[in-house]
This record gives C-alpha cells, structure tokens and sequence, in this order.
C-alpha cells in the first residue's frame, strides 16, 4: 500500500508537492486532527476501508514535519495526534510484546479507520440533509397562524347584544348634552384612568414607564399631570389586585414600571 | 380561460393547466400573511396564468370546508370557517371583555357613522382616549372614512366589513334602530333631548351612504 | 353566537359525524404553524371525537394539493407542497448561514441521538464550543435528553420536532442515508480500545454545570 503511495508520489512529483504545500499552508482550514487525515487519507485514492492506517500515520507525520520547517505554529491538538500516531506506528510496525498490557496496533489501527469512515459518512448525510427541502425556504407554514391573540380574545366577548345595550345606555344618558369642558379640565378620575388603563394593558407586554399610561395632552399642564399622574396609579393598583397587570420600581425613586399580567 | 393574444406571443412556454394553477394559488394564499389580490396573485404565478379562474375553482373547493377562501377587501385569504370558531377559543387563555368605553365607542361608530372624534365625545360626554380608538382601529372594527368637509376637515371613523363579519351582520342597517331597542325593552320610554331624535334621522341617511 | 366549548361537550353526547370531525380537524391545523399531535387536536374536538380517523380523511383528501397535510413526529400540520416553493420567494426568511461545525455537530445529534457532548467530540476530534450548542438549542433544533447512566451522568442531546418540521422528515428514521449508515456500522457507539485518543469522563462533569 505505501509503495503504491509513493510510486504515483514519482508519477505527479510537481502535482504531489503541490498539493502537500497546500495542505500545509491550509492549516488553518482544518477542523482538527482527524479531519485533516481525513484530507490526507483521500489521497491515498481508495475507499477508507481499505486505507493504510500506517501510510497514513507516515503522511500525517510528514505534514508535521513539513510544518515545523516552514515554521508553522500548529495547535497542541495537531501534535498530540502526531505523537499518538508515532506510537501506533512503532506498534505496527515492531512486533508485539507480550508483556505489555492494552489494545495492540491493529485494535487501535482499525478504530482510527472506523473514526475516520464515520466522520466521513457524517459528512455526507450532513450534505444531504442540508440539500433537503427547507421550511421557510422551499415550504411554508400558514402565513397568519390564528392562535392565541388579544384580538380572539376581545372577539368573543363583544357581541351585538353588547352592542345595543351600550347604544341603548348611550341614548337614555341624562347627561346626553354637548362637552361641559370646564369639568373636566384639570380633573382626571380614576374611573376614566381604570377604563383607560383597560384598554391599554393588553398591549403591555413589555414593562412601561407609568407616565406613558397619561391620557395624551395631560402631561405638560402640572396640574393635570399630578391628576392624571395619581389617577393612572389608582387604576394600576385596582389592575394588580385584579391580577391584570405587574407593577416595579427598580430603586427608590425610579420610574414605575408596568406590564400586563400574562 | 382567456389570454390575451400579447402574451401568447411573448411566453414560450404555455401556463400551467388550470388544475396546477389552482395549487398554485392554494400554496400562495395558505403562506401569505396578508390577504392578496387577484392581480397580486398572478404576478407570482408562471406567465399567462389566470389567477381570476383559478380563484373560482378554489373557492368552489373550499366550500363548506373547514377552510374557506374569503374575499377581504378586494384580497382573499383563508379563513377558518365561522362556525368552527369555537375550535379555537381554547387557545386563548385570558377573554378579555370589551372596555365599556371601547363598546360605547364602537356602538356610536356603527350607529353614527360617518362621526368624527369630537361627535363621539360629545355623545358619550367624555373625551375618547387614543387608545379605546386604536384597539378598534387594530382589531379592524373601525377604520377611517373621509374626512369632514368642515373647518379643520376632521377625520371621520367608519365601521368595517371585519366588524359587520363579527357580530353577524349584513350591513349596518341590520342594527335595530332606536324604536326597536325601546321595543326590546333595551332602551327607557323616556325620549332622548329632541336634539338626539333630530339626529336619528339624519343618521341613516349617512349610513346609506356609507354601505352603497 | 360563540359556544362554548363546555357546552358542546356536555349537551351533546353523541361524537359529530366523521366529515364534520374532518371539517374540525382541518380548521385547528389550518390556524396552528406549528404542528399539533393527535391528543391535543381531540382535546379541542367535542367528546367522543376521533381526530386519527379524521386525520387520515384529511392527509388523503390533500394529497396532491398545493397544501398537504404532513406528520412531523407525533404530529401534524399543513405545509405548502415543496414543488411550489418557487413561488413563495417573497415568503422566504432569510436563514442564517450555519458554520460547517454547526451543520455537522447538528447531523451528529440527529443520527446518533441521544449523544453526549464528548461523544460529539470523538466523532469530530476537536471539541465542540458553547456557542455552536447554543445556537443549535436557540434554534430550537436540538434539545436536551435525558443523563446517561454512567460516570458524570452526563447530558445528552436529541433532535426535536421543530427540527424535524424544519427539514420535512416524519421521523429520525426519516433521516436521509440513516439506514445504510446503521447497517454499515456507523452509528454503533463503538468506543475507542484503551486509552486512544478519547476525552472522557473530565469533561462530563463539566456538561454537569453547564446544562444545571
């Protein structure tokens, strides 16, 4: 096997060298060891069963060889490998010695070929599966899934009957007159802060500064700011003992944060 | 299936018979996250295709189905049938009931529509919170109709298709009107401010309008 | 208008004929993007209710359709056909490039699951780092097994359904190549004679912290 190696090593010298000084300054490309024999072992052009473990154990020392000259810096775990392939080298190549305990150089010979197979044989169907059609690139799911939203739940709970009643709520108001806009100047009631609030938790996901609950307009004035301000606040504390809605400060001080209750 | 004599000439390659055409339409629609027109469709389809015809064979299909292809605005999409609703209801975990402040919205919007912001505030007497509008606006209850030809031209909201698909109803006109809420015992014997009954009148008219 | 699911299963006690079932089925998983198993479609089914029978009803009824309803693990969902994926071009999410220690370590997980880190590293033969687990769990393409019964008790991995829906495979046996490799001998956990080149038990107790 190693002579066949090296007889088509003198047929493609120019082709050969090539391609060893390839490796070489490729070895950043490797990932690891085994991988680079993996490259060394397909040059030996025959299917990994039958590859030459000692031939190869030959060409990865070479390689290192060929690194050190040119002054390559190789990791620890190239040469932890080239010192693991020099012992099983001298171990096929002496005959066995009876007194020495563990695995012999076939044993440890023909997991190196079976590693070097396996990781091969993962390459290939780590190709395939990736070459497979794909969801989100070649097949799709349902583009508007309908599961759990505030929009389903709202839509349950509203219905024409709602409807009427809140119509008909509407048209019997004694209070069924234009805006007494003085009133409700600088004024705003926990009740308006509460229905406010309600409408407005469910977007809460995400944790909010209190002060982005005021109703809009009723921040710059003091007045109506301290009134939106203590009102908004009621109604969060009425939302939390209704489990509706989580409320934090970081520090002393800090804004209060709030949040729907999921 | 009719094609036009142009494109006959420019594609090479004929359309996909009409059977393929409607898996075609089938796949796009199912992905889609928006409701897509007719002409929207074909673009994405092999040239000389007719989406129009296969539309109507895919719908046909869908009839009565678990699925439905439904015409939302001038897109179509699918939609579970409504009546298996209910299927879905256990994925929501929390029902939220509709703020009062939201439904009274919604009731003015429908009843009244076109109505500006400060018409609905001056019925319900308080101001309407940007909120209570864009949760419906969000849920596709309301949307924008146009606007007031009055000083400021304000905006006006209109109810939506999605919302008469909601509650059930054809066209707004559906909603019983105010001598019937009073039948139904929804409404008090006592007449509203004249003011109030001169409105009623004026308000089907817009309706009318509306949902020509 | 809406029924309660309640209602359904208490008043009436009979199951609703199978094409009404099929109807049903087909609705829940039309709505759903990920996939369901047969127990938590009939959990939303009215009592009596045969979802397996329904389901196979409906997997026929789509086969050949531009949607088709498939198996993915224990269960199922609806997905366009592949052949159309051509025209979904606009649907496409732009996938992240997965680094080729990513690719292999993700094939290693799916073929030979359950697989211990260092297990993962001895079919490498370099180690695996944080971040290439990590963006395999954040994918949600593996998950976590159950701790091997040997010294460390180390973790193991295991492909996951949204793995599965993400490549169209039924099941692991599913996996392309999986049974010529088997009987080859490539997925036998062969471990290294003696010493070899094998990085055991030191970093199982490092997978111990990691995954607690």
């Amino acid at each position: 096997m190693a002579d066949d190696l090296f007889s088509e090593d003198i047929r493609n010298t120019t082709a050969e060298r090539i391609k060893a000084e390839a490796l070489v300054v490729d070895v950043d490309g490797f990932e690891g060891p085994l991988d680079l024999l993996l490259t060394l072992a397909r040059t030996q052009k025959v299917d990994l069963r039958k590859i030459s473990v000692l031939a190869l154990a030959e060409q990865y020392l070479r390689f290192v060889e060929e690194a050190k000259k040119l002054r390559i810096e190789l990791a620890a775990d190239y040469l932890v490998m080239a010192a693991w392939l020099a012992f099983l080298k001298s171990r096929l190549l002496l005959p066995p010695d009876p007194a020495e305990a563990g695995p012999s150089g076939e044993e440890l010979a023909a997991h190196l070929a079976f590693q070097l197979e396996r990781l091969e044989a993962m390459r290939r169907v780590a190709a395939r599966l990736m070459a497979r059609d794909q969801l989100g690139r070649d097949f799709f799911a349902r583009g508007v899934p309908e599961d759990v939203s505030v929009k389903r739940s709202v839509e349950y709970k509203a219905t024409v009957l709602d409807l009427m009643q809140a119509y008909a709520r509407l048209r019997t108001k004694d209070s069924f007159e234009p805006l007494h806009m003085k009133e409700r100047d600088n004024v705003f009631t926990m009740e308006q802060a509460l229905e406010r609030m309600k409408t407005l938790i469910g977007h809460a996901i995400e944790w909010s500064d209190l002060s982005q609950f005021l109703p809009d307009g009723w921040q710059t004035d003091p007045k109506q700011r301290r009134s939106a301000t203590a009102a908004t606040f009621a109604a969060s504390l009425e939302l939390v003992k209704a489990g509706k809605l989580e409320i934090r400060q970081q520090e002393t001080f800090a804004p209060l944060q709030l949040r729907a209750k999921l | 299936m009719s094609i036009e004599p142009e494109d006959v000439s420019e594609s090479l390659f004929e359309a996909p018979p009409i059977a393929e055409q409607e898996r075609m339409v089938e796949a796009i629609l199912f992905a889609c996250a928006e409701p897509l027109s007719r002409a929207q469709i074909e673009t994405r389809m092999p040239h000389g295709s007719d989406a129009g015809e296969a539309l109507v064979h895919l719908r046909k299909r869908y009839e009565g189905r678990g699925v439905n292809v439904v015409r939302v605005g001038d897109g179509y999409a699918f939609r579970t049938a409504p009546d298996l609703g209910f299927l879905m209801q256990r994925e929501a975990k929390e029902t939220r009931k509709l703020s009062r402040a939201a439904i009274e919205t919604l009731a003015i919007i429908a009843y009244h529509q076109p109505v500006t912001r400060s018409e609905i505030e001056e019925i319900r007497g308080v101001s309407v919170s940007r909120g209570t509008l864009d949760l419906l606006l969000e849920l596709e209850w309301i949307k924008l109709g146009r606007r007031r030809m009055t000083p400021g031209r304000p905006v006006t909201f209109i109810a939506t298709q999605t919302f008469l698909d909601h509650f059930g109803l054809e066209n707004a006109r559906d909603l019983p009107g105010v001598r019937e809420l009073r039948d139904a015992g929804l409404l008090d014997n006592r007449p509203p401010p004249g003011m109030a009954m001169a409105q009623t009148d004026g308000e089907d008219e817009d309706q009318e309008d509306m949902f020509d």
